[in-house]
């Protein structure tokens, strides 16, 4: 073809596509839905055939593009995770009542993560980067709640206007907004490194949701529409990683830090940049275990996911970032199917709180089974993709002996089983309330985004090194040591591990137990309600079913831990209360009172100039 | 029958008998104390009889258990909480009872809302002798059912399975309904 | 392509005996847990009864993710006896990491917790979530010794580490080098072997043993082949860690004899271990849930935080 | 080209309107047009920096008016913002067309003056008109307020004025400005006309603690006085502290941080202020003192591009936002947030204006406020201050909520904690708001237009002839 793609082809297209999607959906909602699952795969398409023009630029306007391999694969898996969801589009359109602004900007979402991964210099990164922001901001309330979009621009607003001063600040260091110069720069003046660091990697936590900003992920994660809690999860927080990965590694920290204190083989700054991501992974556990609302279950455990990718990054040695980059690739696919069966769920029965549902694997099979695929890499089991990258982040935790970092990664590993687990005990599992009896399976085109994301989950999670070479030629295209592989195991730095092997020997011990299984007389069906209740005769399903406060013995534990959000609504209630009190003292309706302030002013102002 | 299902029955029966050896020698018990019998069974199962010599123990749920015992009388709103758990069981299983209570009502012979005889409602394998029967009896009771489960005499539950409709007729005649909707509370 | 065939028939060899062992073990260990009690105690082979009488009975499934679920627990804890070194031998060599053991064991509690729930028994339920938060207990700790270990050693294969304590006898052992690590570890095995007092997600008399409330027939006896092989692995990755791995008993210049008393030397350690956490769980009484977690957290963490510590900062037990 | 006709030509509408009362609002809406036109054709025809003097009297001996790129987008911004709201609250009008025409004229008046004298003058009369305006809203103890604290503020004024007469017996600024430089008068001696000026100014610039009338004046005013008093208004006198802070405000360096710590105390407080109301149009009085405070701040740290720019974005913005917050409000009878849901639902383009007028407040990229915080955010960091980009991006993260809060609402409806539908909707009715809303849309197409097309290059930008050649003519002519 004689066209060539470049980067600024792909934003361009997107950007007209959004309108296109906005135009069309006013005609017809279901042409305009299509749009969006249209888009984002001819997008993929095109951004997978740019891989071998890697480092090249483009230019668009006043727009610098650079294709880097960092940037390739960040837009890879966000275009992946776009395109999968997309097809739940098509269902939801009529329960919007704004459908075109949302098919626009969905895709506007969708361009702004490009732009953001492929800008040469910052001010595109910043422009982007709030083009995220403002369009899944008016996403959100589309959803169940309003104040959940306040808290998300809240949040996000603090992190790009952290980002932002840092730019700037950098700007005015060195003169350029160039991306790898100035960062490269930057390395070299440890106090220019040290706000680059800060400002921008409170950006990168702020959209990762690492503690303490990670409030906004419940409530927008929660409350978003069905259909775009993935793209939250499984998408737009990843950018995240993109930031913290940019003054982590890019930068990168080591070389700017190496003159601070080293601690446990890091310097002091990013060692208290992994302790946040502990804590987040612990608090986003301990909070996943109580929820009760499906979504915000997952919400949170992308928290706890968040700790593990900030964790690896900041480490920065070849097998941490390695495993934060399989992580986030992990993540994404495993969040985005996890809230893709929550949106099946949602779509057929009405409900994401999962004290109202169970048994639906009775009558949504498939749907369970990718949820079940879902979780096992979450929680970082193999055979799948989240296990290689819990494996990699647990080897380097381990070799810089960091004692209470590990602890938390382990209770948040372990943890991790108890809050799938809940889902799919309470949802998929136990017994079905009569009310949804009548529940249908999961439309066919829901299904096909679902198999493709759990499809490629147990398929990186074998062969993880189709991900990991890739992940290789980033780190040695930013000066780091890659990973190292022998055919299809991973190197470690204390072990290696075969994911293919694993996979081989638990399909063999599988056909045993099979074999065990078949050989042996064949079990007799009876009811879900004909179970064990010692005799008593009981007719109501959802008395045998157990799902309300599953964790209540573990629950009471911490029950008095403290609540962060209160933290920030103190915040916020002094802050409205200074601007009461200013409204009443300052702009009274008594002119003497205002008279009396101007002469106080003036004789301080006075008294402050002929100081 | 033809020659080929001959042959699957007659290595069934072969299987049957490896399996019987198993079986005979791993009783589990689902223990239903409904009576005085009950009193009888941790002396049986302690440390001056030990059961579990014999391969036996006590289960949690009628899914596990092998056998079931029904130790003592049986009021109507008990039977119905046996014939459930007895239906709950995996195949094959057995039900032994305990004292006259379960053959004719004992000593409550005259209760109304006393059941008299077990036999009419669910198969039993082995009766225990005793009111109450010692520990000697009930051990020596065990003892005949394994003997009897190795010599496949043990097939109360096939039984069962055959004469469904007639255990049917006369558990719904005794109780009126067989699995009430509640007594006390919904 | 060869050697991995060999490899596997190693593993499928270590799997045999893995279950005929610890099936024999366990019914020496109700014998010797009967005498214990004063009673005379079933049979040692006893457990092979329970096993084969469950499979040969008709039992009742409730939906495919019932029986399933028993399916891939059977299979995975069978591929996790497959990784594990026996008496020294590996049959894969280089990637017998710990890591692999913690997570590929869960597979098969996913799967016995899957196929659990889906009897649709809320009793089974509560059983899997005891499972599961006691799991949170004992998991983190034991890792926690497990990571002072690898980083003291510099190798997280389990059969180096094993290894690495058969260099100078008994004072290399990590029971010697990490004590306060080996105690943690015992704690946390009798968590993992779900031993009395932490038994609570069996709890026969308080939730009719929980998990396993609605199982019979041949889905009960393919738990219990994977309650024994289960046990082999956690047994097996104490001894392997704590107490040396197969250590020769005997010492001379014969290697057969010496290879043989150290077969015998693990068999020893190994049952040691074993009948040990058995006399403990009969008597002892069972902890409540939130009490198990609350002990786990308040005593063994602490100390494997503080072994954790001792080998990272001080470097003693290296 | 002279830019008395400004001035002139409003005062001349206002003695036909007072002859010919059943024309006057023809002829203010010929003037409003007429001045537009003018101030645009001015800036097409410029060439340099020129002062005029009126009354065949030579600067500095009579009054004079100074035409510079700086009056020059003062006046286009006044007259562009008078004739806009003019248009979105004709009916509105009613007896006060005179009042109007008198205004305009002053506030032209103000932004073009080179003298310190008929600055007084002018800001007297603005003020005077204002306090006449304000009686629309029917709030006549405010407008009494208004009333007493204005005419302090002239009296404060004047005295500063008075001062400084004394000091060098000139009232022309720019002739002041070259005796400050020549005569070297001590930053001590300037610290009583400067305070004094600089609280004249506040009670009408608003800030904190000086314009104690507005809440009560602004808080129930209509889509014409509204958006007049936080556009014009706000305008015309901000760009008489930049002016004057330029030029003879020579300052001490405590009285500079004295001055700042006002300024930016005002920005904060009044960010916080804002948060705390439930009202929309009170968010946006208070949204609007706030931003006075960050361009005052900005001029007194001589950041006069980023100040300028901060100012055409928030008179821009406010404009729009006033104007149908107004409007909601009147035709509803609440500007309650909590009870306006879903009203964009149903007036979309009403909705999409209000959006991107917000949006460009708060300084999201791709519109106009971006590229005004961003100038702002810079220019600071070059002057090597790094407290104050920090406090103002921090602050515009609180404004970001407040306002976020109310697009949120407006545009769904929908109760908290469900999904919105349309059942659900709130009916509202807006009389004529098709006017409004194009004014809107415009205003948003420009405010993106401006935002996306500067961003090729801040650096460049920065550079540009025509922002440069302001900041060159600001310190001598």
């Amino acid at each position: 073809m004689g066209i060539s793609i470049g980067v600024g082809t792909i934003i361009v297209g997107l950007l007209i596509s959004a309108v296109l999607a906005y135009v069309l959906t006013k005609i017809n909602k279901t042409t305009g839905a299509w749009v969006t699952v249209l888009a984002p795969f001819l997008a993929l398409a095109a951004v997978f055939l740019l891989r071998d023009s890697i480092g090249t630029t483009y230019s668009l306007f006043f727009l610098e593009f650079e294709l880097t391999e960092y940037g390739w694969f960040f837009s890879m898996i966000m275009l992946l995770v776009f395109a999968c969801v997309s097809f739940f589009n098509v269902y939801w359109m009529k329960k919007m009542v704004h459908p075109a602004a949302y098919n626009m900007l969905y895709l506007l979402a969708l361009t702004g993560t490009l732009g953001a991964f492929m800008a040469k210099d910052f001010i595109g990164l910043f422009i982007f980067w709030e083009m995220i922001v403002w369009s899944s901001m008016f996403i959100i309330p589309f959803g169940k709640s309003r104040k959940a979009s306040v808290v998300y621009y809240a949040f996000s607003a603090l992190g790009s206007l952290a980002m932002l001063y840092g730019i700037f600040y950098l700007y005015n260091a060195f003169g350029s907004f160039n991306i790898q110069e100035v960062l490269k720069l930057a390395a070299t003046d440890t106090t220019a490194a040290l706000v680059a660091f800060i400002t921008i990697g409170i950006a990168g936590m702020v959209k990762l949701g690492v503690f303490p900003f990670h409030l906004w992920l419940p409530r927008a994660h929660g409350n978003a529409p069905d259909t775009f809690s993935p793209i939250l999860s499984g998408g737009l927080v990843k950018a995240g990683g993109f930031a913290v990965f940019l003054i982590a590694v890019v930068m990168p920290s080591y070389e700017a830090f190496a003159t601070q204190l080293q601690f446990m083989g890091v310097s002091i700054t990013s060692y208290i940049f992994i302790l946040f991501g502990a804590v987040s992974i612990v608090v986003g556990t301990l909070m996943a275990i109580k929820q009760d609302d499906f979504k915000k279950l997952i919400a949170y455990s992308s928290v706890a996911n968040a700790g593990y990718i900030i964790i690896g990054l900041a480490m920065t040695d070849a097998l941490s970032v390695g495993g934060a980059f399989m992580h986030i690739f992990a993540h994404a696919l495993a969040s985005a199917a996890a809230f893709l069966a929550v949106a099946a769920v949602s779509h057929r029965t009405g409900t994401t709180k999962m004290s109202e549902l169970g048994g639906l694997i009775h009558r949504m099979p498939l749907t369970y089974l990718v949820y079940l695929i879902a979780i096992i890499s979450m929680a970082g089991i193999p055979p799948m993709a989240g296990f290689i990258s819990k494996w990699m982040l647990f080897q380097s935790m381990i070799d810089n002996g960091m004692v209470f970092v590990a602890t938390a990664a382990f209770f948040g590993s372990i943890g991790s089983f108890l809050y799938v687990f809940r889902p799919l005990s309470a949802v998929f599992l136990g017994q079905l309330s009569p009310k949804h009896y009548k529940v249908k399976k999961a439309p066919v085109l829901m299904m096909i985004p679902m198999i493709i994301l759990s499809g490629l989950t147990v398929l990186f999670g074998i062969f993880p090194n189709i991900v990991l070479r890739i992940v290789s030629r980033i780190q040695t295209s930013v000066g780091m040591e890659g990973l190292q592989f022998d055919g299809t195991k991973i190197i470690g730095s204390n072990g290696s591990l075969d994911p293919t092997l694993i996979v081989v020997i638990f399909g063999i011990g599988f056909m045993i137990a099979l074999v065990i299984f078949l050989l042996h007389p064949k079990s007799r069906k009876v009811e879900l309600m004909d179970t064990y209740t010692a005799s008593e005769f009981i007719y109501t399903p959802e008395l045998l079913h157990y799902s309300h406060s599953f964790y209540a013995p573990f629950e009471r534990l911490y029950k008095n831990a403290p609540d962060t959000s209160k933290w920030y609504k103190a915040i916020l209630k002094k802050v409205s209360e200074i601007g009461g009190f200013v409204s009443y003292a300052f702009f009274s309706s008594k002119p003497r009172i205002v008279v009396f302030w101007i002469v106080i002013a003036m004789v301080a102002l006075l008294w402050g100039g002929s100081v | 029958m033809s020659k080929k299902e001959r042959a699957v029955a007659k290595r069934k029966k072969k299987w049957d008998g490896i399996s019987n050896f198993f079986r005979a020698n791993s009783i589990w018990m689902l223990m239903y104390c409904t009576g005085c019998c009950a009193i009888e069974l941790p002396q049986a199962m302690t440390s001056k009889y030990d059961m579990e010599r014999l391969g036996m123990g006590p289960m949690a749920t009628p899914r596990q258990a092998d056998v079931i015992l029904v130790t003592g009388y049986l009021s109507v709103k008990t039977l119905r909480r046996v014939i459930y758990a007895y239906e709950q069981m995996g195949e094959p299983k057995y039900l032994v009872a305990f004292g006259p209570c379960t053959i004719n009502g004992g000593i409550y012979y005259d209760a109304h809302p006393v059941i008299k005889s077990l036999d009419q409602y669910l198969p039993i394998d082995v009766y225990i002798a005793g009111c109450m029967p010692k520990p000697e009896a009930v051990m020596n009771g065990f003892q005949d059912l394994i003997d009897m489960i190795k010599r496949k005499e043990a097939n109360g539950w096939r039984k069962y399975q055959e004469n469904k409709e007639w255990y049917r007729e006369n558990q719904i005649h005794a109780l009126g309904e067989l699995r009430i909707k509640d007594e006390f509370h919904e | 392509m060869i050697t991995i065939i060999i490899s596997i028939l190693i593993a499928l060899g270590i799997l045999v005996f893995a279950f005929l062992w610890q099936t024999t073990l366990s019914g020496i260990t109700r014998k010797i847990v009967g005498r214990y009690q004063k009673r005379y105690g079933p049979r040692f082979y006893q457990n092979f009864r329970d096993i084969f009488k469950a499979l040969s009975k008709r039992g009742i499934t409730h939906g495919w993710v019932y029986s399933f679920g028993v399916i891939m627990a059977v299979g995975g804890i069978m591929a996790t006896v497959m990784f594990l070194p026996l008496f020294g031998i590996v049959p894969f060599p280089g990637v017998d990491n710990f890591f692999i053991y913690v997570y590929l064991f869960a597979v098969g509690m996913l799967g016995m917790a899957m196929s659990a729930v889906g009897s649709g028994n809320p009793l089974a339920g509560i059983g899997v979530m005891r499972a599961l938060t006691q799991m949170v207990g004992y998991e983190v700790p034991f890792m926690i010794v497990v990571l002072a270990m690898i980083y003291g050693h510099g190798t997280s294969s389990l059969s180096e580490l094993a290894a690495i304590q058969q260099t100078s006898g008994f004072l290399s052992w990590n029971l010697v080098k990490m004590p306060i690590g080996t105690i943690v570890g015992f704690i946390c095995l009798l968590g993992m072997l779900g031993k009395k007092p932490f038994e609570t997600f069996i709890a026969p008399a308080e939730i009719a043993s929980g998990p396993m409330v609605e199982y019979g027939g041949k889905q009960l006896g393919m738990l219990m082949i994977m309650h024994e092989l289960a046990t082999f692995i956690e047994i097996s990755l104490f001894v392997n860690l704590f107490l040396g791995g197969a250590t020769p008993i005997v010492f001379g210049e014969t290697t057969v004899l010496v290879g043989l008393s150290s077969v015998v030397g693990f068999l020893l350690k190994y049952s040691i271990v074993y009948i040990v956490s058995a006399l403990i769980s009969n008597a002892l009484g069972r902890f409540k849930i939130d009490q198990v977690i609350k002990y786990f957290y308040k005593v063994p963490i602490v100390l494997a935080i503080i072994q954790a510590l001792i080998v990272v900062f001080l470097g003693w037990g290296v | 080209m002279n830019p008395a006709l400004l001035i002139a030509a409003p005062l001349l509408a206002a003695f036909i309107a007072v002859i010919f009362k059943k024309i006057d609002k023809v002829v203010l809406g010929v003037v409003a047009v007429g001045n537009i036109a003018y101030s645009i054709v001015m800036a097409v025809l410029f060439t340099g920096a020129t002062q005029i003097a009126i009354g065949g009297f030579a600067p500095p001996f009579g009054i004079s008016l100074v035409l510079d790129s700086y009056s020059l987008i003062g006046i286009l911004l006044v007259n562009v913002a008078f004739g806009l709201i003019l248009l979105m609250g004709t009916k509105l009008v009613g007896r006060y067309g005179i009042v109007l025409a008198v205004s305009l004229a002053a506030l032209n008046g103000i932004v073009l003056t080179g003298d310190l004298f008929n600055l007084f003058v002018f800001i007297e009369v603005a003020a005077i008109s204002a306090y006449i305006m304000t009686t629309m809203n029917k709030q006549l103890k405010h407008t009494f307020n208004y009333l007493i604290l204005g005419t302090l503020a002239s009296g404060l004024l004047l005295f500063g004025i008075a001062v400084l007469y004394n000091m060098f017996g000139s009232l022309n600024i720019i002739d002041i400005a070259s005796k400050l430089a020549i005569s070297g008068v001590s930053a001590g001696a300037m610290v009583l006309p400067i305070v004094f000026i600089f609280a004249g100014l506040s009670v009408e610039a608003k800030l904190i603690p000086f314009g104690g009338w507005v809440r009560g004046v602004l808080k129930k005013s209509n889509s014409l006085v509204g958006p007049l008093l936080v556009t014009g208004y706000a305008a015309a006198i901000l760009l008489v502290f930049g002016r004057l802070t330029s030029t003879i405000f020579i300052m001490s360096d405590g009285l500079k941080i004295a001055l700042t710590v006002v300024a930016v105390a005002t920005l904060v407080l009044a960010e916080f202020t804002a948060f705390s109301k439930k009202n929309l149009r009170e968010v946006l009085l208070f949204s609007s003192i706030a931003q006075s405070g960050l361009v005052v701040a900005l001029f007194l740290n001589g950041l006069t591009v980023a100040a300028i720019l901060v100012l055409v974005n928030n008179v821009v913005s406010k404009l729009v936002l006033f104007a149908l917050s107004a409007k909601i409000a009147d035709d509803t009878g609440t500007d309650k947030i909590s009870e306006l849901k879903g009203v964009f639902t149903k007036y979309r383009v009403l909705g999409v204006g209000f959006t991107i007028a917000a949006m460009s407040l708060i300084g999201l990229p791709m519109f106009f406020g971006f590229v005004a915080k961003a100038q702002a955010v810079m220019s600071l960091f070059e002057s090597g201050n790094l407290w104050l980009p920090a406090v103002i991006l921090l602050v515009s993260v609180i404004e970001g909520i407040y306002i976020i809060r109310i697009l949120t609402t407006l545009w769904n409806s929908g109760k908290e904690g469900q999904v919105p539908s349309k059942d659900a909707q709130k009916e509202y009715k807006l009389n004529g708001f098709v006017k409004v809303s194009i004014v809107a849309l415009v205003i948003g197409v420009l405010i993106v237009a401006a935002g996306i097309l500067p961003i090729t290059n801040i650096k460049e930008f920065l550079s540009s002839d025509f922002l440069s050649f302001i900041t060159r003519s600001m310190g001598g002519v």
